[in-house]
């Protein structure tokens, strides 16, 4: 009996010895059905790419004012996405003008939009009733100052729509 | 306590805060006898933000967009519990349509997370294509993400009373394509490393919970599955549209690190399958409650998930204002975590980094 | 088990418990010198079996520290909450249930981390997230620093 | 046709009628010297890139393509770039150690390639016990990794230096054995005549069975001897962030980096040599047609093809399969290569002394 749990070691030695060689041989198959073919490649070239590269419709770029070709936007200083942002990136800065009525009326001054704390949770989007704001497609962020990302979205010269009226 | 006082003239490592296999800023403090490790102390706290804190400064819509930052791997499943509980405190339900696409995205929130570990298994063994392989696949997903939220990583996308808008019209066919693909992707995985003789070699019998011990330590997710632990909440306390679709919970009882890989690995079939059997039924219906004020009303109330890695718990205790007054995340790996010195005291460091990848933690998790 | 049924057999252990306020989870609040009892008893009653704590948390509230236990059953999966109020702000204590549910010793780190309760017996208490040299506990409502988002 | 012996001997005739035989000594020496260390730098500057590109093909990505047409110079931007590197100085180390550490790694391994035919009369110095001489020369690489390992005062590079020390010296066992089937075989140790015994085909299909596992634990052992593929435990990314090396920038930094190629490309060479006939050309049967158009192809490029060959194979190894653990990989030497070797090496002398092969 001694003999036969020898042989059965044994057998069992090169059976383990074949096994893993077999299972090693089925991952090089993965690897080198790759390596034959370059159609697999998924890299995408990117600063080559950028004339063709295009974001989602939804993709949340940078915050921005819809401007029309009148250069209007509807904005109409109400701050309420600046009271729905999380981390406090907007900050409207509006200066108060004597309206045709004679009542006094805000008016945006500057639409000051804090890129470097900005989360991109999108609150402020949905949160606007004149539905002046909007994500663009803009993704590439990298300033070498940080006060670059400090930026004021509408546009020199200006105005809003409701005060045109 | 596990751990005996230090003697003099220990080996004593300092694994992180900066290390490959630590996935994050976490330190274990390591002593060693030769190559065998004696004990590890795991140090965290590199990435506390006070998440909790923060919470209570913020309405509930606002807060949403911080649990994106505590796993971020399961980012649309942690907003889902913050939307959940606040739901349930309002006593509100939201339409089907919005079920079906929360657990839609959870889903797939759940293959792209066991992608990304998968991955980073692979690379801690020392198997380096894998990492390539498992992020070429999660891509397709994180497009998915893309296309409909707007963001791949960090969503926000739900959100209590709803979501934030409605998903693109592609988004159906898209994940029904990504079914597709990924069926035929997914056996690659185990021809790669599955059956690899010294992946096997590497896992098996390494680092052994028992389900007493993952009980006892709160081991949650497919790392307490892999020891037997029933502890899907999906099952235990199913919410969203999980009560519509049959769910099978994967549980081996070996408890090894091999067993938590295949638990893994199963898990993404079975995920597959439910989103299979959701992708084409998604009702019409609106995307968001009409709420006066998304706020909870006083009281205290607590939410289960199963995300990615584990329960995920949110506790809230509401006076009635905008903010909570407190706000208290039951993350899975804080828990998943501390168990590491009882599977890797005895064992090899090679083996320890096996461990600490098997339990799939993500360290701003365990710190918030 | 019913709420009914965890009510008369906590009220059979201890009869000063009191009903919480939670409607989702049976929840009694109780003296901190009973609940180290209390949690062992839960766990070792075989119509309980509570094996399994899930979250131990505080908040901080008007009338004192809170401490919460969520417990369940991996056989019965029921819930229940214990509650402890610690109305003493300045030196908060309450017995560890660290030895009963290994989990706890970590949970029970945190939130002496964060709030500054002691736990009486805990292994191996000291701070967890934050540096050892903290000053202050940050969760608590009084806690002040510079650079907190006050809105 | 292709033979380099001319050549070399007009240069010899030139160097001793012209100067004086020292002059002529040292001025041989000089341009040997500097045609090795050329060739050093070029082959193991590409063989860098060649793995990123294999690699980077087999996990579906370009790979090097920014610098040169098809980042055929990014080694070279590389190579500068580590030139140009700090030397960090490290507090506490062994200065002396730590610097000499390298040149050691790099030294054993220039000294190696001297000996290796690169075509017909191409080989610097063809030793009668050349084989032993590489196995000599290339075990001196591990001490320079102790060293580096112990003076760098860190305490992943005293494990990953431990490691390797364990490692290279078993599987040097195996390299040494699996060698030594051949050597029965063709009753020497001479590259020139061992390439000379393999005029009618290759060690490896005339020396049946024997001569392929004899190949295959030489691949498997040369792998593990070189630190690398699934045998990394030295560097252990995962594990000892980068094993022995961690200290160590710039230029002593590359130095561990392009010894650590060039003694993959020394394993691979001497496995043409011995198995598949070195530079000899392939040769099938008695096609005459057939034979002649192989032998058109310099041997140089037979030499560097089979080499290449044996390289992509360990490449391929490395990228596919994971890291073993200290124990399994001395388990894998002492349970599996080397019982089987010396089986094999038995059996190989019984076949040689009933002269049953070709």
């Amino acid at each position: 009996m001694a003999f036969l749990k020898t042989i059965r070691e044994v057998g069992k030695y090169f059976h383990d010895i074949y096994s893993g060689v077999a299972s090693l041989m089925r991952g090089m198959k993965v690897t080198g059905s790759y390596f034959t073919r370059p159609g697999s490649i998924v890299t995408q070239r990117y600063p080559e790419n950028r004339d063709t590269l295009k974001m989602f419709d939804n993709f949340k770029g940078e915050l921005m004012l819809i401007h029309d070709e009148n250069n209007l936007h509807s904005c109409n200083v109400c701050n309420t996405c600046a009271r729905k942002c999380p981390n406090g990136s907007i900050e409207i800065i509006y200066k108060k003008v004597e309206g045709a009525d004679g009542r006094s009326k805000k008016i945006l001054d500057k639409y000051v939009y804090h890129l470097d704390t900005c989360s991109f949770c999108g609150l402020c989007v949905p949160a606007c009733d004149e539905l002046a704001l909007k994500f663009d497609q803009k993704f590439e962020h990298a300033v070498f100052d940080k006060r670059k990302l400090t930026k004021v979205l509408n546009k020199p010269g200006s105005s809003s729509k409701t005060t045109n009226e | 306590m596990d751990i005996e006082l230090k003697e003099k003239e220990e080996y004593i490592i300092n694994m992180g805060p900066q290390h490959p296999s630590t996935h994050g800023v976490l330190r274990f403090e390591l002593c060693l006898l030769g190559e065998q490790v004696k004990y590890v102390i795991p140090h965290c706290g590199y990435i506390h933000r006070g998440i909790e804190k923060m919470c209570e400064h913020l309405t509930y819509p606002q807060l949403v967009h911080l649990t994106d930052r505590m796993d971020y791997l399961s980012a649309h499943i942690n907003n889902e519990a913050v939307a959940l509980c606040v739901e349930k405190s309002m006593n509100v339900e939201v339409s089907d349509r919005v079920k079906y696409i929360r657990t839609i995205l959870s889903e797939l929130t759940r293959i792209a997370s066991h992608q990304l570990w998968w991955s980073a298994f692979g690379m801690d063994l020392g198997a380096l294509t894998t990492f390539f392989y498992g992020l070429r696949d999660r891509e397709k997903i994180l497009d998915i993400f893309e296309e409909s939220t707007g963001s791949r990583l960090t969503q926000s996308f739900i959100t209590p009373g709803g979501l934030m808008g409605d998903v693109h019209p592609n988004f159906q066919k898209r994940v029904a394509e990504f079914i597709k693909y990924f069926r035929k992707k997914l056996p690659e995985y185990d021809q790669l490393l599955t059956g690899n003789v010294i992946f096997r070699e590497r896992t098996k019998g390494i680092g052994i919970m028992s389900k007493e011990d993952a009980i006892d330590y709160g081991v949650t997710g497919p790392s307490g599955r892999g020891s037997g632990f029933h502890c899907d909440i999906r099952k235990i306390e199913p919410y969203s549209a999980y009560p519509f679709v049959e769910v099978n919970e994967v549980t081996l009882t070996e408890g090894d690190t091999y067993a938590r890989y295949l638990v893994r690995i199963k898990e993404m079939w079975e995920s597959l399958n439910i989103l299979e059997q959701l992708v084409d039924n998604v009702p019409a219906g609106p995307i968001m409650l009409e709420l006066k004020a998304i706020k909870a009303p006083k009281g205290e109330y607590y939410q289960r998930v199963e995300t990615a890695r584990g329960e995920l718990g949110v506790y809230i205790v509401s006076d009635g204002g905008p903010s909570p007054a407190r706000m208290k995340f039951r993350s899975p790996n804080f828990s998943n975590l501390f168990i590491i010195n009882k599977l890797a005291a005895g064992h090899k460091i090679a083996d320890l980094v096996a461990i600490s990848g098997s339990l799939d933690l993500v360290i701003p998790d365990i710190d918030r | 088990m019913q709420t009914e049924q965890l009510t008369t057999l906590i009220t059979s252990w201890v009869p000063s418990q009191q009903p919480g306020v939670s409607k989702q989870y049976p929840e009694f609040i109780l003296p901190a010198d009973q609940v180290h009892f209390v949690a062992q008893s839960l766990k070792a009653h075989p119509e309980t079996k509570m094996d399994y704590l899930f979250c131990l948390t505080a908040n901080d509230r008007k009338d004192g520290f809170h401490v919460v236990y969520h417990l369940t059953s991996t056989v019965y999966h029921h819930v229940v909450v214990l509650k402890v109020i610690l109305p003493d702000k300045e030196n908060p204590s309450v017995p560890t249930v660290s030895d009963i549910w290994r989990s706890a010793e970590y949970f029970e780190r945190e939130v002496y981390d964060l709030f500054g309760i002691r736990f009486e017996n805990h292994p191996d208490l000291r701070r967890l997230f934050l540096e050892d040299d903290w000053v202050g506990f940050p969760l608590r409502k009084d806690y002040k620093d510079s650079f907190t988002l006050e809105r | 046709m292709y033979d380099f012996a001319p050549l070399i001997d007009s240069i010899t005739s030139y160097l001793n009628t012209n100067f004086s035989p020292f002059w002529a000594g040292l001025l041989a020496m000089v341009m040997l010297g500097l045609v090795l260390l050329l060739i050093y730098a070029v082959l193991g500057l590409y063989l860098v890139y060649a793995e990123r590109k294999i690699c980077a093909r087999m996990q579906n990505r370009m790979g090097p393509n920014r610098v040169g047409p098809m980042g055929l110079f990014q080694t070279i931007a590389d190579l500068i770039k580590l030139l140009l590197k700090e030397l960090i100085f490290i507090r506490n180390a062994d200065n002396f150690l730590f610097n000499i550490a390298p040149f050691i790694v790099i030294v054993a391994s220039i000294m190696a390639i001297g000996s290796i035919p690169f075509g017909k009369g191409l080989q610097a110095i063809d030793l009668n016990i050349g084989v032993l001489y590489i196995l000599a020369i290339s075990s001196m690489g591990v001490i320079g990794i102790l060293i580096a390992g112990w003076a760098s005062n860190s305490k992943y590079s005293v494990i990953g230096a431990m490691r390797s020390g364990a490692q290279v010296i078993s599987y040097e066992l195996s390299v040494g054995l699996a060698l030594l089937c051949i050597i029965t075989y063709a009753g020497t140790m001479q590259f020139s005549e061992i390439i000379a015994s393999q005029q009618n085909g290759w060690w490896i299909f005339k020396g049946h069975l024997p001569a392929m596992i004899a190949f295959a634990v030489y691949l498997v052992a040369g792998t593990a001897e070189t630190n690398r593929g699934p045998f990394d435990l030295a560097e252990a990314e995962s594990e000892l962030t980068a094993g022995f090396h961690t200290e160590y920038s710039g230029i002593k930094f590359a130095f561990f980096f392009l010894a650590e190629y060039m003694n993959m490309f020394i394993i691979a060479a001497v496995a043409t040599t011995l198995f598949l006939g070195g530079w000899l050309p392939f040769h099938l049967f008695q096609w005459q047609g057939f034979n002649q158009v192989m032998d058109f192809i310099p041997p140089v490029f037979w030499f560097f093809g089979k080499t290449a060959f044996v390289i992509y194979l360990m490449m391929w190894f490395k990228w596919t399969f994971p890291r073993l653990r200290i124990d399994q990989l001395l388990a894998l030497e002492w349970k599996y290569l080397l019982p089987i070797n010396l089986m094999n090496l038995i059996l190989i002398s019984f076949l040689t002394l009933m002269q049953w092969h070709f």
